[in-house]
């Protein structure tokens, strides 16, 4: 029966393959019919995990390399509950978002594929699982960025794969190199490679471990937004907002994030990953991508770009919990990836409703908007806090968690830089948020649309908003429980 | 099985004599039949021969009378087997295909014509992969080339005309090159059997290095005309771009990989690793492959015809082959036989989609081939499969290749070389996917247009359907075929 | 080097031949003249051929008469596969030669430099 | 058990009583604002009650899982100080915000905010969890920072925005400075974190990072540049509730710090003690300069934090022998709270009549407000130091600590400090002289009493409250002295301290304070700073021209750092896609080489020619120079048929007829040379170029390739 275990990545799929036949699924009954699939799909996905916990099912056997097989293991689980859970929300609010798009039936076909794609990625069971559906995901997500067909979707699309692909053939080079010296690509906690093995002096092997473990992490930060390689992101944001949440705070960011967990924690290990030195080399990358991230979000007047880099910023952060390699910034590093993607979906939601409602993308225009969307203009207050890093919200929690893990890594430099960059995540959103509340300008362009009634959104808008601004207040005052599951995790890799 | 011995023979001799039936024949769909019944039972027969080589491992066939070294014989591997098979199946595809539209795009009278080119080669391409005798695959060789020039000059184009003049004139030079070539083997060991002059050049390796040097130089450059070897290619583009389509399917797909078995049998076979390993021909290959995959692909991006575009890209794709031969390690030559087999079904299959978009909207430029996917969404979708295949996503042909010769590039010890296929597959992207992107997702030229319009029927996308499945079957049976071929390579 | 001069004439002859064919029919833009340098390219590995067959003093391997034991004739190989290579360069030629005249209708001119353009390097 | 659960309380009712606030006063405000009275009032109760255990000992109350780390109260005398003191003021603010609010706009939005930040600060003065009272302050900087905006106008904005900066970039730096902290100490409770293991480098490190962060709140010189921009734009309840309360929430966290983690590091006593005397005098100086009368109270403010600041300094640089100092300090907390709310009540009050604050305007306001001038008057009396008043008592105590510390430690350190207390004290005489004579003394015709009716209970009720207050704890200091020394206890100092208030010296000293604050009222504010303009005396403000460490130190350093960044960065940001960009150009252009453009170009030039040539020539056949002769010759044909005249001319145009034919003729063979000419020079050219391009294509790589290989071969391989 352990072959249940693909049912979440493959009932995704049907569903997409299914829902392309307008014959059977009307107009009508799609809608319906994506909820339904994408709530069944949670509840599957619950069901399997808590069925067969830690089953390992083999799709395909052909060699020891070319070897595909599910393996979920807890911080597998962690994502794929995670994404899933995300998706219901993007779902309902896509409902109503996708009313103003064309191509409303493409989007949800691309959409429910995506599901089972990041699925995958979540319960693979080794580096060459992962990298399958590694790219599938960018196959799968292509369309979704540029749904809009316009020119500029165009571009940023092909953007988006040329960068994308550039990433996996680092992917590619790195599990080369791993591979060729560990004839092996399972991930195991703490990790397959192990020094003592390749008798530990073999100055080449050292080499091509080396090689091979920073272009994997610069393959897969590619996805995950690691500067130089972040421009795709920022591009990519002609998308639909939904895709945009969803690109930006769960799939396929958080996929490069997750890959880059997998890659450290589980087929090198802290410890060879220390050993190999590779930390010195990204570490300022990484410290230069969140100070980057938040100062070039600054400068941003289109509001969904500037979360974009925003997210550039955030994903940094998790990506330096990644590289420091001790125990609280990895937990940390869990953490945020959990918290941010609340907190981003939640922010990307506020900017997609404010569009749909009132036709605004930039930031200048959205002066006393809070006045007309109350409901939605608080929420986006409060994630903007959580982002920021300010208690009692989930962004501290983590903030924290990765602030001590810098400390332990003895430097303190790292601890400025996020709390700089948190001060600058201050200066690009508050502003927002006050002047959204606190603005005595003229705002003709508003007070034009919707006679003065209240903007906020319709229902199967909101409440996904507000439900997720619940989640990040109420994960920032009673984190324990979520903070117990990460520490489990990390512990196991340590 | 004795009887099975002269199976591979009989099958080049039907191709031939049903070759010379057909212009005598007056109806085209009875030629048309005939042409697909013969390729069919062709196709079955070498399917016998290679489960016959897989049950034995090798066999040995003799025509005429006389044994080797004097007769010739046919010795067939695993490798040859492999190759043969390929080369049946595609061209069975190929000309099932052709049954339904070539003659729109050739002149009626010339149809016959066209099959019986098409069993020539055919017989001429397995001749020279089957034979063990070099003279042999020599004439093998010329008859080879005229019908492929054939090919070419069927559509009596000025362009054709041009491009076939030029492949004449480089393949000869070629031709020219590979009989001195043996002609400097005979005079060295006084036999044209591979097998006996292998063993009579062990012996006699002293005091025959330069003239060894020589001949080999002669066989790569002359066999590396031929297989388009990158900086030999120039013929390549031309020839394949303006042929009609099917002949581009045929020739890209397995013309130019015959010669590259042929040398390969030239180089590892007759030569062996143990004169190569002295000379630098090996590193020739090598750098002339890397260069090529990387050169190939640079012009592949830069071009605006679709069709010169894919003809570009067999250049790079032949790189690979080259690459996996300069390797010279046991690795690298498996992997690239699994090419040859892997880029003949890719290939062809993306030749053929590509002509069948030619032929229904009569646009060439790739510029023009945006919302060509809302009009003929399946075969956009193979060209799509083929052109993943070359980019290299995982379980397709191409991706094991990338991956099998990036391991045994490793291998050899060399990491940059990594690098160069690495950088070689995103070239490959960059010029596949705006074509598969702006197929599917740009729609400027579409305005007030009824999709799906151009659509070929299913029912003559089937040879295409069936090469992409095989495509994808060779990607995800690599392992075994892998084996099998590793199991038949020379020791070195 | 002399004494190597001597005895190897014949193919020396030859290999400069092949150069002479090979060199005409690469770098002459007219067609007639490269399928002569193609004929000269080919005649001279026939040349070569048999040259390397005929092995001094011995006789054509026709039994006229008794049986003179197998090393009084020379081998008949070469002979037997040059007239092969005869064929095959003749069906090459024609072949050439009816390609030549449909360049020549297509183009009305028989020099490959004015019809090649740069496309295609 | 039961304690704890008032203690919690104490926060769980403010904080459902903001959110049913804000929700309830949507529709009735009348009733809103009851339940935030009667929640106040009733917390105030709770306060009052808890006095006897937590005399008995300290509560503590711990709420597992909250917030992480879990919810860590404690309720000790120190805290019982601070906890008080909110409690007692907010009701007072909030009963002056009914009246003072009534034309404001979003009444709704401020009481919940004004009721979290209620919450907030209470919640950080109970907190004995580090990370609880760091997010119980940032948490208060927000709401607070809402309520400093209220008024949504440019100035409150860019007031906000400095506080806010500050604020944030205050929290950032404590969160690091407890990160740093927690990473030597292992533990997040109060009382038991100490930094003995680091080195005192790491230690004045942590503590500069903590102490700047809640020195932002406590207004420590230089880090007040917020304060009087803030103060002045908040509405007055507001600014009440952030001098009187916020500002102390500095306080304690420096207390807590100082004392707690860095266990009197003396590098940063000594820092803060020379830093509060600082405060003392640039905010006792600047207010002296101002005329708004909000800003005179903000900087007023600042310097009586100033005092508390100086205290705490010598709190920890007396350690066992700082009883007096906690006294005063804490005594000062308390009394600085009750006076500063007395005084911007009364401002209030001008403000809700006039709208306006400048004393240039308002002077003379309240010469007839009888009530109003007496309350004020004990206000002023009360922070001047008037003897007998709760302000003296406090300051006594403090200058009496200065001087033991003086004691303790000759030199001219505390000397100095000394004297410029005396300085600091005479200048809070000043500017109260200044306000006090400006709004209540002078003449002015326009005011005569008409604004009586303003001063109604909500005003009156709070000021009389806090006058008795003044009163009692002035005369009766006394009374106070048992939960202060069982807060000097807490503090490490003894308990045991028996001040001296009204001792020749103490009332020597006010003497001279007061005569040295009216010679500098008399000549200081009453001659430079109060000219005669247009026959009547207006006061003018020479320190806008100061120079102003935001405006023309940090605002203009931050920004050049922010620019050389952003240069930086946006480098950073785009580097790769302008070098791929560039790689792609370059490789369109070598690939777009066509040299035959402009071959094609120079022979379409001399094709040109030649078309020229021909046409020319075709022209001169044809048309101009034949034709009219061949006319001219039939014509004369026609003429003299039979004539020998025209045959010649005939054929003389025929002649040239031919001639003209023969020189098209050429001139299309030279046309067709030409062209033939120029595609043969494209094609070499073409093939040149091409083939050199191609050469080099192939040269360089293969170059390169080999060099790769040679080098690598030598260097990776060997190993």
């Amino acid at each position: 029966m352990t072959f249940l275990i693909v049912l979440p990545i493959f009932l995704p799929w049907l569903a997409s393959i299914f829902a392309t036949q307008s014959r059977i699924i009307t107009e009508k009954r799609l809608k319906p019919y994506v909820a339904v699939v994408v709530i069944t799909n949670f509840i599957v996905l619950f069901t399997v995990v808590s069925l067969f916990p830690k089953v390992r099912f083999h799709l395909l056997m052909v060699n020891r390399f070319i070897d595909i097989y599910l393996r979920p293991d807890s911080l597998g689980i962690l994502f794929a509950v995670l994404a899933s859970l995300l998706w219901i929300f993007t779902t309902f609010y896509a409902f109503e978002y996708m009313k103003h798009e064309n191509r409303v039936r493409q989007f949800f076909v691309f959409f429910l594929f995506t599901l089972g794609v990041t699925i995958g990625i979540a319960f693979s069971g080794n580096m060459f699982t992962l990298y399958i559906f590694y790219e599938l995901l960018t196959l799968a997500t292509f369309p979704l960025v540029i749904h809009a067909g316009s020119e500029e979707a165009l571009a940023s699309g092909k953007k988006y794969i040329i960068y994308s692909f550039s990433g996996a053939t680092l992917v590619l080079l790195g599990m080369l190199l791993v591979f060729s010296i560990t004839n092996d690509l399972s991930f195991l906690p703490g990790g397959i490679v192990n020094f003592s093995h390749f008798g530990g002096t073999d100055h080449n092997e050292f080499i091509m471990l080396l090689v091979g473990y920073l272009s994997l992490f610069l393959g897969f930060g590619v996805k995950a937004a690691l500067a130089p390689f972040h421009s795709w992101l920022p591009n990519a944001m002609v998308a639909p907002t939904p895709v945009s949440a969803l690109l930006h705070a769960v799939a396929v960011v958080k996929s490069g994030i997750f890959s880059l967990m997998r890659t450290t924690y589980f087929l090198f290990g802290p410890v060879s990953v220390a050993m190999l030195g590779a930390s010195n080399y990204l570490l300022p990358i990484i410290v230069l991508t969140i100070v980057m991230g938040s100062l070039m979000a600054l400068h941003q007047d289109n509001l969904k770009k500037r979360l974009a880099y925003s997210t550039i910023s955030q994903l940094g952060y998790i990506i330096l919990g990644i590289a420091l390699l001790n125990q609280d910034a990895f937990i940390g590093a869990l953490l945020h990836l959990i918290n941010h993607a609340v907190i981003k979906i939640t922010l990307f939601f506020v900017a997609g409703a404010i569009y749909y409602q009132t036709g605004f993308k930039y930031v200048h225009q959205l002066d006393g908007i809070g006045k007309r969307m109350k409901v939605t203009m608080i929420c986006f207050g409060l994630s903007v806090i959580s982002l920021i890093g300010i208690p009692p919200t989930n962004g501290f929690v983590s903030k924290w968690y990765l602030a001590l893990g810098a400390l332990k890594a003895h430097n303190v430099l790292y601890a400025v830089a996020l709390l700089l960059s948190a001060f600058l995540t201050a200066a690009y959103l508050l502003p927002i948020a006050v002047q959204a509340f606190f603005s005595k300008k003229e705002t003709p362009e508003l007070d034009a649309i919707g006679e003065g009634k209240s903007l906020d959104p319709s229902d199967t808008m909101l409440i996904p908003i507000f439900l997720l601004t619940a989640i990040v207040i109420l994960l920032g005052i009673l984190p324990n429980p979520i903070v117990s599951i990460v520490t489990r995790i990390a512990g196991e890799v340590f | 099985m004795q009887g099975l011995h002269l199976t591979s023979l009989l099958s080049i001799l039907i191709l031939m004599i049903t070759a010379f039936i057909m212009p005598v024949i007056k109806q085209r769909q009875l030629v048309t039949k005939i042409s697909l019944a013969t390729m069919g039972v062709v196709l079955v027969m070498l399917a016998l021969v290679a489960v016959d080589v897989a049950r034995v491992e090798h066999y040995t066939a003799t025509i005429g009378h006389y044994d080797a070294p004097f007769g010739i014989t046919f010795d067939i591997g695993p490798i040859e087997a492999v190759v043969g098979v390929l080369f049946a199946f595609v061209s069975t595809m190929v000309v099932w295909y052709a049954s339904f539209g070539i003659h729109k795009e050739i002149k009626e009278n010339r149809v016959k014509l066209f099959y019986t080119l098409i069993h020539l080669l055919l017989a001429s391409l397995l001749g020279i992969v089957f034979t063990s005798d070099l003279f042999n695959s020599f004439v093998f060789i010329e008859v080879s080339t005229l019908a492929a020039c054939g090919l070419i000059a069927i559509k009596d184009k000025p362009e054709n005309i041009k491009a076939t003049m030029k492949y004449l004139i480089l393949s000869s030079l070629g031709s020219g090159l590979v009989l001195m070539g043996i002609a400097y083997l005979y005079s060295m060991t006084g036999h044209l059997n591979m097998r006996a002059i292998h063993e009579t050049l062990q012996v006699s390796v002293a005091g025959n290095e330069r003239a060894i040097l020589v001949s080999l130089t002669m066989f790569t450059i002359g066999l590396g005309i031929k297989a388009a070897m990158f900086p030999l290619h120039i013929w390549l583009p031309d020839a394949h771009a303006s042929a009609p389509g099917p002949s581009s399917a045929i020739l890209s797909g397995i013309v130019i990989k015959a010669p590259v078995v042929l040398l390969f049998k030239v180089l590892f076979m007759v030569y062996g690793h143990e004169i190569l390993k002295d000379t630098v021909i090996l590193n020739l290959i090598l750098i002339f492959g890397a260069t090529g995959m990387i050169m190939g692909s640079l012009f592949a991006r830069v071009q605006t015809d679709l069709k010169r575009m894919v003809a570009y890209s067999s250049v790079a794709q032949m790189g690979y082959i080259f690459f996996g031969f300069g390797l010279g390690n046991a690795m690298g030559m498996t992997i690239a036989i699994y090419h040859i087999l892997a880029h003949g079904l890719t290939k062809s299959c993306l030749f053929l989609s590509v002509s069948s978009f030619i032929e229904q909207t009569g646009q060439r430029d790739i510029d023009n081939m945006r919302g060509i996917g809302r009009e003929m969404p399946i075969t956009l979708a193979i060209f799509s499969l083929g052109g993943l295949s070359m980019v290299g996503i995982p379980m397709l042909p191409g991706f094991v290749s990338k991956w099998n010769l990036a391991l045994a590039a490793i291998d050899y010890g060399q990491i940059f070389l990594l690098l160069i296929i690495l950088a070689s597959s995103l070239l490959n992207v960059s010029y596949y996917f705006p074509i598969i992107i702006n197929g599917y997702f740009g729609n400027a030229n579409l305005e007030g247009k009824i999709y799906k319009s151009k659509m070929k029927p299913v029912r003559e996308l089937v040879p295409l359907i069936l090469l992409s499945i095989m495509m994808v079957i060779v990607g995800f049976g690599s392992g075994p075929i892998l084996d099998w071929i590793a199991s038949a390579m020379p020791s070195l | 080097m002399i004494s190597f001069l001597a005895s190897h004439y014949f193919q020396i002859g030859t290999v400069i031949l092949f150069g002479v064919g090979f060199m005409t029919l690469l770098l002459n833009n007219n067609l007639i003249r490269k399928i002569i340098g193609l004929n000269i390219m080919d005649t001279s590995i026939f040349l070569f051929f048999i040259t390397i067959g005929y092995t001094g003093g011995r006789e054509a391997p026709i039994i006229n008469g008794a049986f003179k034991g197998i090393d009084a004739y020379v081998t008949p190989i070469p002979t037997g596969l040059m007239l092969t290579g005869i064929v095959v360069a003749v069906s090459t030629t024609a072949f050439a030669l009816a390609l030549t005249i449909l360049f020549y209708e297509r183009f009305g001119t028989i020099d490959l430099s004015e019809v090649m353009d740069s496309r295609g390097d | 058990m039961a304690n704890s659960f008032w203690i919690l309380m104490m926060l769980v009712i403010p904080g459902a009583a903001s959110l049913i606030g804000a929700i309830q006063g949507n529709k009735n405000e009348g009733l809103r604002n009851a339940l935030h009275l009667s929640v106040y009032a009733f917390v105030f109760g709770i306060v009052v009650l808890l006095y006897e255990p937590v005399s008995q000992g300290d509560i503590v109350v711990f709420v597992p899982n909250l917030m992480g780390t879990g919810l860590m109260l404690k309720l000790d005398m120190l805290r019982y100080i601070f906890v008080w003191l909110t409690a007692f003021i907010w009701p007072l603010a909030m009963i002056f915000s009914t009246q003072y609010l009534i034309r404001h706009k979003n009444r709704n939005r401020y009481y919940a905010l004004f009721m979290l930040t209620y919450f907030s600060t209470m919640g950080m003065f109970l907190s004995e969890n580090i990370l609880n009272l760091f997010t119980f302050f940032e948490l208060m900087s927000i709401s607070s920072y809402f309520l400093v905006i209220h008024d949504e106008d440019e100035y409150a904005h860019r007031a906000g925005a400095s506080y806010l900066a500050m604020a944030i970039a205050g929290g950032l730096m404590v969160l690091l400075g407890i990160l740093l902290a927690y990473n030597f100490a292992g533990t997040l409770i109060i009382s038991e974190m100490d930094l003995k293991e680091a080195s005192q480098v790491t230690r004045i490190a942590i503590g500069s990072l903590i102490l700047i962060g809640f020195g932002i709140k406590a207004s420590l010189f230089p880090l007040h540049v917020w304060l009087p921009k803030a103060y002045t734009a908040a509405p007055m309840p507001a600014t009440i509730i952030l001098s009187a309360v916020l500002a102390k929430t500095g306080v304690f966290g420096i207390i807590v710090t100082l004392h707690y983690l860095l266990d009197g590091e003396p590098v940063i006593s000594y820092a803060i003690l020379i830093l509060g005397m600082l405060t003392i005098l640039v905010g006792g100086g600047l207010a002296m300069y101002q005329r708004n009368v909000k800003r005179i109270l903000a900087y007023s403010s600042m310097s009586q934090m100033g005092y508390i600041l100086l205290g705490i300094a010598l709190i920890e640089i007396l350690g066992s022998h700082g009883g007096l100092a906690v006294y005063g300090t804490l005594f000062h907390i308390v009394n600085h709270g009750i006076i500063k709310t007395l005084l911007f009540i009364g401002a209030g009050v001008i403000y809700i009549a006039l709208h306006e604050l400048s004393i240039n305007v308002i002077y003379g306001f309240g010469r007839l407000k009888h009530f109003l001038k007496a309350l004020f008057l004990f206000g002023a009396l009360a922070v001047a130091g008037m003897p007998g008043l709760n302000g003296y008592a406090s300051k006594t105590m403090i200058h009496e600590a200065l001087l033991e510390a003086a004691h303790e430690f000759p030199g001219p350190l505390f000397s100095i400090l000394d004297i410029l207390f005396y300085f600091g004290s005479a200048m809070t005489v000043a500017y109260m002289l200044k306000f006090f004579v400006a709004v209540f003394i002078e003449k002015n015709e326009e005011y005569y009493g008409q604004h009586r009716h303003l001063i109604k209970w909500p005003v009156l009720l709070p000021m009389s409250i806090l006058s008795g207050a003044i009163a009692i704890l002035g005369m009766r200091p006394e009374w106070v002295y048992a939960p202060l020394s069982q807060a000097a206890e807490i503090l490490g100092a003894s308990g045991e301290v028996h001040p001296h208030l009204f001792a020749t010296e103490a009332l020597r000293a006010s003497g001279v304070i007061f005569v040295l604050g009216f010679v500098m009222y008399a000549t200081f504010i009453r001659i430079y700073l109060r000219r005669q303009v247009d026959g009547h005396a207006v006061y003018v403000n020479p320190s806008n021209t100061f120079i102003r460490i935001e405006e023309d130190l940090m605002i203009p350093v931050f920004t050049a750092i922010f620019k050389g960044m952003t240069v930086f960065f946006r480098f950073f940001d785009q580097w790769l896609i302008r070098l791929g960009e560039f790689i792609g150009d370059s490789l369109h252009r070598l690939a777009d080489v066509k040299p035959k453009k402009w071959i094609e170009a120079n022979g379409n030039n001399l094709s040109d020619a030649g078309t020229h040539l021909i046409e020319s020539l075709e022209s001169a056949s044809s048309g101009k120079f034949a034709q009219p002769l061949i006319e001219k010759g039939d014509a004369a044909l026609g003429k003299l048929t039979g004539e020998k005249l025209s045959e010649p001319l005939h054929r003389s145009g025929e002649a040239i007829a031919h001639l003209a034919d023969e020189s098209l003729r050429k001139g299309h063979k030279l046309k067709d040379e030409g062209e033939t000419t120029v595609r043969k020079a494209v094609y070499r050219a073409n093939f040149n170029i091409s083939t050199v391009t191609y050469s080099i294509f192939l040269f360089g790589a293969i170059l390169v390739l080999s060099f790769i290989f040679i080098f690598l071969n030598s260097t990776l391989v060997k190993y």
